[in-house]
């Protein structure tokens, strides 16, 4: 194996500091595999290192809440031990390059993050933004996002029900595809990710791995030629058949009591599913990567370890409860694979043909990710505009034509009628989407929730603090017009680069806005993600916090909709 | 009277269908395994909505070939009653069950809204709850629904009213606006749209209830 | 040995995929494209080493499974 | 002229159609099919007469609109 130079390390994306701590903790020079490792556990995306100090501000508590951010996804507690258990992630990246893989695999990912903890997901929702119409990329763009969340979420046999779409220049070479999930627990059953039970199996199911989404170490394998482009595919392909028979098999095996722990494999796939459980149980994991199954011949540790194949899922059971488990997964058609064990060593160690071909300390790896606090300007405040300096419309109906028919102003019918809104039997007829929030009953009772996600990004450019307010005000507003009381949010904020002061200065004080508006309205943040570096030469996107929230109306029957449902009633103006 | 729903690998509407039949029925509905071999003590056998195998390669093709199809077309050959909901109707076209096959939506789009249907022939142990005429509001909700079959067969089953239901704005491109076909001997009925999804006013209307509780009292009968 | 088969509709099917695929390519601005068709194409890895048996096999899995016979029909090529 | 396309997926590429195939043929009894793999089989009828100029033409539909180059690859064949 190659020594690591500094060029392997920048293709790690690793800084110069960063490999200095990565030398510390090791106290020696890591392996490729090990490089790997860190590389991914400290990606943005994992790590959270720019955003971690600002996400910490914000109100996550609540007498409803039986768990905020942390873990796969945030929980509620809605009465009679009903949990209601969702979160949003954005897939902005993949869906440029593939839009209808990209989107369909972000749709699979958020329902994987709400299945794993033992949820039925029972509604999607989909914040969506593309460049301008008349972008020559925008329309297939559209198209395959719309086609693929459609995909997906159709097939899983979930209703997609709510969500936005709008069109702005700035997001002509960056779109944006955040998905979210809600899913109905038994309050009593929940699973988390913590590890335990030295000597405990750590069993792989769901589908095999394959050399999908690998990053990094392109010359430091030798191997790889002109056709590692045709050996690693950029994109992954979803499969929701898979993960449909997934969603069963977990739910499944989770009414019994054999699992101990249980994570989904998603973005770093096995590092980051394996060292979640590890760490967060404060135990070790001997891993045989032999075990792992595979999709395709010789593939390396490095391979196994970075793989992004999607539906797959990592879980510690109960010694004794093996062959029962392997059971429902094979009557689901699955893969089970028992592929190590929990140890007290506090490492991770992979071994792979007989040898150990990695041993990292756990703890220091996944708790010790660097976090930054990137310097930021905040967004200077703008004068208001006077009111003489906005004309009035010549002609009032001219000016109403063009705002319904604009495409941000449009209904956005095209696109819900090709997701399946009400399978499950439990859309309401006005919850269905098109009116200010979804609703969808809670199976077997007259309790319903209600969702919406909202964000004005042009506010947020404007004023980061009134805008980021703003947004989780809209979702309040939407949840509470149907008759439901609003209960919790999950958040998903897309930005620029954070290592431009005035990116920054965005992202912090949207957090702050976002942060007000939860306290003020007693409206916690349970679960979330973050994006960075949405721009292209420079260019960054429009600040786009997305909000997504949930009430609960008791009686579905007493909730409203937003039609005038008879002549002559009343019009009324509520509000400031 | 004892009814089922046969639930093959992702079939996504088994307990829509199963909650709509015992709303008409009163009793509980069974669950079906695709891979358990014998229906013997079912009146009536339904085949629900979804992505039977993903709808890989053919809508349909896959379940059409499953252990518990062959027991199907058993109970479906003595006379007792067989109806299949959009992948349902895709199953048993593939299945050999009812002619003519389902193809991509004209529009290649998939497509989930209400529409409005006509009952063509309410002279069947399904559609009695209905008049023939009536028109009804079902929804759809699929990417597979364009019925096709040559003109030879498309003579016979317009000949022999196995027409059950039209669009009244074919939303799919289906030959001449097919929603719903029985076979010849009208005990299987297979349809793109979906009753089970309104028959409780809450969830917008309950013009699918009709046909349950219509199969129910032709069956009681 | 390898099978490649090749599952398309019959004549007089109608084709929904075949005739987006013609409006799309002249509204992309390509002249004269006066039809198109989408068919199946399916490669098999088959442990079988002879290729009468494996030509038997292939036909069996299209009449059972690979094609709708109804509308489609199928060719078969075994290669080495 | 007529231009035969075929788009397959890349060796790397997941193929759920293929690996569900793959599966069903060995629940109907085939054993011995090691892999499936599903493509598409495009079928061009072309008013274009010069069989260099519209192999080039198809080629820029592959890229433009048929294949989704990213995860596919394609093969033309102009046949008289
Ligand atoms: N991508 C989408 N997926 C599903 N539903 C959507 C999508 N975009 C918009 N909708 C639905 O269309 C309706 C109008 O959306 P929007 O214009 O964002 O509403 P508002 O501004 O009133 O919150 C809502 O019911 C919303 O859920």
């Amino acid at each position: 194996m190659s020594a690591i130079t500094p060029e392997i390390v920048a293709e790690h994306g690793l800084s110069e500091d960063e490999y200095k701590m990565v030398l510390e903790i090791m106290g020696r020079e890591p392996n490729i595999n090990e490089l790997g490792i860190f590389s991914v556990m400290w990606s943005e995306h994992c790590s959270y290192k720019s955003s971690k100090k600002w996400l910490k501000t914000l109100p996550t508590k609540a007498p409803w809440v039986i768990c905020g951010p942390g873990e796969n996804a945030g929980i509620i507690d809605i009465g009679d031990d009903d949990a209601i258990i969702f979160k949003m992630e954005s897939h902005n990246h993949p869906s440029y390059i593939e839009p209808y893989q990209g989107a369909a695999t972000g749709v699979g990912g958020i329902m994987r993050d709400v299945f794993t903890m033992g949820a039925r997901p029972i509604a999607n929702l989909n914040a969506l933004r593309f460049g301008v119409p008349e972008h020559p990329k925008t329309r297939h763009l559209v198209h395959g996002v719309v086609e693929g969340i459609g995909g997906y979420g159709n097939c899983m046999g979930v209703p997609t029900v709510g969500g936005e779409v709008e069109f702005d220049a700035s997001y002509d070479g960056n779109i944006l595809v955040n998905a979210m999930c809600v899913g109905l627990a038994d309050a009593k059953n929940i699973f988390y990710c913590a590890a335990a039970g030295i000597g405990n199996p750590v069993v792989y199911v769901g589908s095999k791995t394959g050399r999908d989404g690998i990053h990094g170490a392109t010359m430091a394998s030798t191997e790889f030629t002109a056709d590692t482009e045709e050996k690693r595919p950029t994109v992954q392909v979803g499969d929701p058949f898979t993960e449909k028979l997934l969603l069963e098999a977990c739910l499944e095996l989770m009414q019994t009591d054999a699992i101990v722990a249980i994570q989904d494999m998603g973005a770093a796939g096995l590092t980051s599913s394996s060292f979640e459980m590890a760490s967060s149980g404060g135990v070790g994991i001997d891993m045989n990567l032999d075990n792992v199954p595979q999709r395709e011949e010789n593939m390396t540790p490095y391979e196994m370890m970075l793989s992004e194949s999607q539906e797959r899922m990592l879980m510690v059971l109960k010694p004794g409860k093996e062959e029962m488990a392997k059971a429902i997964f094979e009557k689901w058609e699955l893969d089970f694979s028992i592929i190590g064990t929990i140890t007290n060593t506090g490492r991770m160690r992979l071994f792979h043909g007989g040898e150990v071909v990695a041993d990292l300390p756990i703890n220091p790896l996944a708790q010790a990710s660097p976090e930054y606090d990137r310097p930021y300007v905040p967004t200077p405040k703008r004068a208001p505009l006077a009111p003489g300096d906005v004309k009035a419309p010549a002609d009032c109906m001219a000016t109403i034509k063009a705002l319904v028919s604009s495409p941000n102003g449009c209904s956005k019918r095209w696109v819900w009628e090709q997701y399946d809104h009400m399978v499950m039997g439990d859309t309401t007829g006005l919850g269905r989407p098109g009116g200010d929030a979804a609703m969808v009953r809670i199976h077997g009772s007259q309790k319903a929730i209600a969702m919406s996600s909202d964000v004005t990004p042009r506010y947020v450019f404007a004023d980061p603090v009134e805008g980021g307010r703003q947004a989780v005000a809209e979702t309040y507003r939407n949840i509470s017009a149907t008759g439901a009381l609003p209960m919790a949010i999950t958040d998903n904020m897309n930005f620029g680069n954070p290592q431009r002061p005035e990116i920054m200065g965005q992202f912090v004080g949207a957090v702050q806005g976002i942060g007000e508006a939860c306290i003020a309205l007693d409206y916690p943040v349970v679960s979330g993600n973050v994006s960075l570096y949405n721009e292209t030469n420079g260019q960054g996107i429009l600040p786009t916090p997305t909000i997504g929230g949930v009430g609960v109306i008791q009686d579905v029957s007493k909730a409203v909709g937003m039609g005038f449902v008879a002549q002559g009633e009343a019009i009324v103006l509520i509000g400031a | 009277m004892k009814a089922c729903v046969i639930v093959f690998p992702a079939s996504n509407c088994d307990r829509d269908m199963k909650v709509a039949l015992e709303r008409s029925l009163g009793s509980p509905v069974d669950m079906v395994w695709h891979r358990e071999t014998d229906l013997s003590g079912y009146d009536l056998v339904t085949i629900p909505g979804g992505f039977s195998y993903g709808d890989y390669l053919r809508c349909g093709a896959m379940a059409a070939r499953s252990p518990i199809m062959a027991e199907v077309v058993k109970h479906a050959q003595r006379g007792a009653p067989v109806l299949g909901i959009c992948n349902g109707f895709q199953v048993l076209c593939e299945s050999g069950l009812l002619p003519g096959v389902l193809m991509r939506n004209a529009h290649l789009k998939f497509i989930c809204k209400d529409v409005s249907l006509k009952v063509e022939n309410a002279n069947t142990i399904f559609t009695s709850g209905y008049s023939s005429g009536e028109v009804v509001t079902y929804p759809v909700a699929h990417h597979d629904g364009n019925y096709f079959t040559d003109a030879e067969t498309l003579k016979a089953i317009e000949g022999n009213g196995q027409v059950a239901f039209r669009y009244v704005n074919n939303p799919n491109g289906s030959i001449n606006d097919i929603a719903g076909v029985l076979n010849k001997a009208g005990n299987v009925l297979g349809m793109m749209p979906h009753p089970e999804r309104l028959v409780d006013p809450l969830l917008g209307g309950i013009d699918g209830k009709p046909m349950f509780d219509g199969l129910v009292k032709s069956l009681a009968a | 040995m390898k099978a490649k088969v090749h599952v398309t509709l019959k004549n007089g099917v109608l084709d929904p995929q075949g005739k987006a695929i013609e409006h799309t390519l002249g509204s992309l601005g390509f002249k004269g494209v006066k039809q198109a068709r989408q068919g199946k194409f399916i490669e098999l890895d088959l442990a079988e080493t002879d290729a009468d048996k494996a030509r038997a096999q292939v036909d069996e899995m299209c009449k059972k499974l690979l094609a709708n016979t109804v509308i489609e029909n199928y060719t078969i090529d075994i290669e080495g």
